[in-house]
């Protein structure tokens, strides 16, 4: 048995450090995020009744939007060509991205049982 | 030189009992790979060295042979696992951690499976050093069994690294009856509020740089396994460095399996895979996972209970390095109960924290046993 | 310290007739493999290795040097052409032999120039390991001929890889003549009906393993070989890891390629190469070639007069390794006396079977001689 | 003269193995090949001459057919979204279907000499 | 066994001021690549190796621990330097040289740094192998100075590969006062004529042939370094094997530029690093880079005194290795001048010979050392 | 100052070796370049005052163009299918293309200071 108590020993230091470590963890990341400011600015980015510029229609606006962007990206190539090459983005992304949409859904709940 | 039918025949004379069980093993394995699709880029490679290793006279384990070398450039020297883990830490978002740091205790009791494990293995007679490669399973993560078994009890590498990847695959199975078992139904109906956040990228990239300084301060056994990890997440998120990012999670990734399967297949020889141990390990595997799921949804009812009822247990569950599917299997248990109630973001926090917490304790554990 | 022009000038000073030579000689490889493009991947690295290998005083294959290097990581452990197995396997679709699986028997007739030239080789003086060595330039399979070479006569290993693969690109050119001169016109005209039939995804699954199993239990030695192929095959016919595949096939196979041309040049130094037994292995090389394609040719006339005139000779040609190329060239010639003669899937058959019997055929080439 | 006898022997053995290897492998996948069912299966599949379902004309069927194949690749890319890489299909393939479609074909030959 | 809290907190216990302040140091680098961009395909690499490099106790620096295994497989034997070679000359058009082959010289004139700062440092105290590292940043020329450094001077390699790869960025920031200093506004305004030649691809392939072969056999030392970027280059404008060209200029060098990059960072520990010496180097370092562009635009003065006043002298700073970023910056600056002034092909052409030029000179310097 | 002797030395034969071997190589490349004729050759090809054939319009001719462009990829890629992967032309050379479009261009210059 004697093994066995260093085995408890084990487990109680060994969950112990674990906790600790991801408690430490959890608070420095808190304060980190302390200074992550403006957290809504994407949602407003993409809001649907945004007023059109005088004398512009849908149409342009969506092409000039386009080529604002395309030309972002051309431009963040040539700042450091050899050095791109794929876009950002995970797979666990494309997950939250899901969730995400969820979260504001609202349909009725089918219940089980 | 004189060519007899001896010679010839000698691969015939050297079938045994024990090689030609293993075989099968290898062809089971392939059949899980191919046919039900577990982890077969592990699972193939890993049934394709066994099959190797056990036909008659194999040339290719042999002292000099492709496995052989395989074997001693990256496993024995501990490289592969660490390899991979550069190109996951690529592959990974962090993001649902950052938004919610308080799941991060949650990844924390997940690991539980791991010491629970330990103390049965020594029960049932493993030497320490056995015990604590076996426990390691409950890390259900692949390139950290590895690591931390391939220190401790290289011997018993082989069925500890099938374990971590085809219980992996078990996760869709063997978490929700543990999470109906554990909960009441009023419980898993909890609903839990959700204020999405942006992280901002300096955030993103101070994250993986944070973790590294300081759980390497702290545990300095843990650098490898966690530094890597993060230097692969610092690439991703600094996004000035996309050639290194995708060489990382492609091509490295790709080759550095597939080596890794075959050498850690290799390993597995009928006379050092065929014991009663074996069997003890698959049995303590699929109990380390349970125990992991089990810790943690115990730990998210305590919470529950501090919080006065608004915390879901059901999350708890997802304190585990399976990612992302436990978070999703949180979500879909959820929902059984209550079709509007959505959890995913909440377990993908604690299943991020999963993958986190099960690095670092392997790092711990390889601490606490004086190697690394 | 003090600078001399001696030591300066030590370069020039150590120029010698027989380094010069091979620096042609390895411009007329580049020239090969640019302008006439005889097999690029591995003629221009395997000429820019020998120019390194002979330029004076080279450091590159000094004792440290980046080709000396290369060579011990993957020529001398024989481990690239057994990773380009991986590859070729990845890439190779033996359908047109399950097909036909009685074409399998032409895939063996195809080999007998290996034994063919082993025996002339004996008759001009070369021992018995050399003579092997040069032998099997008969196998026309670039990855086999280094294996077995390095193993069985590693001063060899230059001109046999030179031969194995410059010749693979003489197949449109050696083919027609003697396919020609050993069958009449009216052989040439027969007809072969041909049923298409539709291999299922499991029968292409289990015959690699099948190839596996059965090749490495009856000559161990043959395992290497035969094993890496079909393991390539296996991960591409799974359909499940096409990130390992494509691994094996592309990042892996393309690396390998460079890195073991190079090593390979880089064996052809000037006091090796230049040996009249050099210019014999040249002979013997293209000899080895006319023969393979001799037996095929006869064996499947044999076949002919069994079958009472219904098998068309020009198909036993296609038995050797060089895939593709060699079934398309009998489907040409067969065309030059009846454009309506489609040769082509019966010649595939053939010519997927010489591939699988020359990686076996090297493996029972190291059996016999006790190597491997 | 000792050698070449060994050669001589090795010729025999040598070739004998090869034969009796690839006539063992020639033996199996016969047998493989007895379980390996409705071979004529994927050229029904493209048959010219399927009549259109009710109310609908060639467009929309190929819209639909294209659709579902679309999601049918999805679905398989969901169900192991981390080991998908390349399509299958080979070079040799490439010739095999050259081969196949030559099979059926029937112009007049150009005969030599 | 016994777990003592000793054992726990020895990472704590073993901080150093010398590793946080080294820790620092590393974060710097981190946010020079990730925030300023500068080179951070190795800049970032580098930077978490000194960051693993200096936690307390690392274990990743140890007799086996990853980034010990990396120096030693492509640093220490001079293997990742040459790879990423062979990869540049893939990516390199010469084109620009091959059209103007006289402005070969200023790319010669471009080393003068190296010499200049080799002088200097023997001044200050370093002795002459050290001088001699610290001198090839003057090549301004990440794998050269990798290359020589770690054959003269290993212990300083870190702070020599961080000068040679943190300068070449600053080329846009440094080059132009110098230029604007040494040359007079008429002489910035000198216009030259341009005439297209269509280089033929029979000469493109035969420049990097000649050049192995004549650089090889007047410096032998040389060879390693300008025949892999010459192999590279002969790959790319062979134009038949794409799929190696692929790989050395991909997956090859991304792979090898991050291992390298950490290798190089693990070097640099604090009891190595935190030297008055490493100061003189970072200083050194910079002059070195200063006198090659002066010397470039000196002799391209004497050049327009020779023609009478037809040589524009800002096309002598583009004799350096920074290519093509040093020949847009003289197009900037004539334009500054004169608008349509379009030196930009003139520039190239000494951009691109000084590339060749500081691969040459870094093996010259290790000929004439008696090293290599 | 015995070893900076020995660096001066250094400097002296080091230059004067740099200087010495590309002065070689500008010398041999010359040489080479007598070898390569019809310079202007690629100009010619996009001329764009061509005149089209009889009975063809610009249209037509540039459907013929592009096959006839598609049709040589293909055929060198059969010529040796297994060895093609990137199509050439590298970074550096589209600076090269910038500077030899800029080298024709005219407006006028605006001038500084
Ligand atoms: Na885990
Ligand atoms: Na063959
Ligand atoms: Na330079």
């Amino acid at each position: 048995m004697d093994s066995l108590q260093i085995g408890l020993q084990l487990t109680l230091f060994g969950m112990g450090i674990v906790f600790f470590l991801l408690a430490v963890m959890a608070l420095l990341i808190s304060l980190l995020l302390r200074f992550d400011r403006a957290p809504a600015e994407t949602m407003e980015e993409s809001a649907p009744s945004r007023e059109f510029p005088e004398g512009l229609d849908a149409d342009a606006l969506a092409a000039i939007t386009i080529a604002v962007r395309a030309h972002r990206i051309v431009r963040r190539k040539q700042a450091a060509p050899a050095m791109r090459k794929h876009q950002p983005g995970t797979l666990p992304s494309r997950w939250v991205g899901i969730g995400r949409t969820r979260q504001t859904a609202s349909w009725r709940p089918i219940r089980r049982g | 030189m004189n060519v007899s039918l001896q010679q010839l025949l000698q691969g015939v004379t050297h079938i045994t009992p024990g090689g030609v069980f293993m075989l099968v093993v290898g062809v089971v394995l392939l059949y899980l790979a191919i046919a039900k699709e577990y982890e077969p880029m592990l699972l193939l490679p890993i049934g394709a060295g066994a099959i190797f290793a056990n036909l008659p006279l194999s040339p290719m384990i042999a002292e000099g042979g492709m496995l052989d070398i395989l074997r001693k450039a990256g496993v024995e020297n501990e490289l592969f696992p660490l390899l991979i883990f550069i190109g996951i830490g690529a592959m990974t978002d962090f993001g649902p951690l950052l938004e919610n740091p308080k799941m991060m205790l949650l990844g924390a009791a997940g690991q539980f499976g791991i010491f629970g494990t330990l103390l049965l293995a020594l029960v049932l007679g493993f030497n320490l050093n056995e015990a604590a490669s076996i426990g390691i399973i409950g890390a259900i993560d692949g390139p950290t069994s590895i690591y931390v078994s391939n220190l401790l009890a290289p011997h018993l590498l082989g069925p500890i690294t099938v374990c971590a990847y085809s219980y992996m695959s078990l996760v869709p199975v063997i978490q929700p009856p543990i999470m109906r078992l554990l909960t009441t139904k009023k419980e898993r109906a909890i609903r839990m509020p959700y204020t999405q956040r942006t992280i901002s990228r300096r955030t993103r990239i101070i994250f993986p740089l944070l973790v590294i300084i300081v759980v390497g301060t702290l545990v300095p056994m843990a650098t490898p396994l966690i530094g890597s990890l993060m230097l692969g997440n610092l690439m991703k998120e600094s996004g000035v460095v996309e050639r290194l990012t995708g060489a990382s999670s492609k091509e490295i990734a790709n080759t550095v399996t597939l080596f890794l399967g075959l050498a850690v297949g290799s390993t597995m020889r009928a006379d050092a895979f065929l014991k009663v141990q074996t069997l003890g390990i698959l049995v303590l595997g699929i109990l380390a996972f349970c125990l992991d799921i089990a810790a943690g949804l115990t730990f998210a009812k305590f919470l529950n209970f501090l919080s006065g009822g608004k915390f879901n247990p059901l999350i708890g569950s997802a304190g585990i390095s399976a990612f992302p599917m436990s978070a999703r299997v949180v979500q879909k248990v959820g929902q059984e109960e209550d079709f509007e109630n959505f959890l995913l973001m909440h377990a993908m926090g604690a299943n991020a924290s999963g993958q986190v917490a099960s690095v670092i304790a392997g790092g711990v554990l390889l601490a606490l046993m004086g190697a690394g």
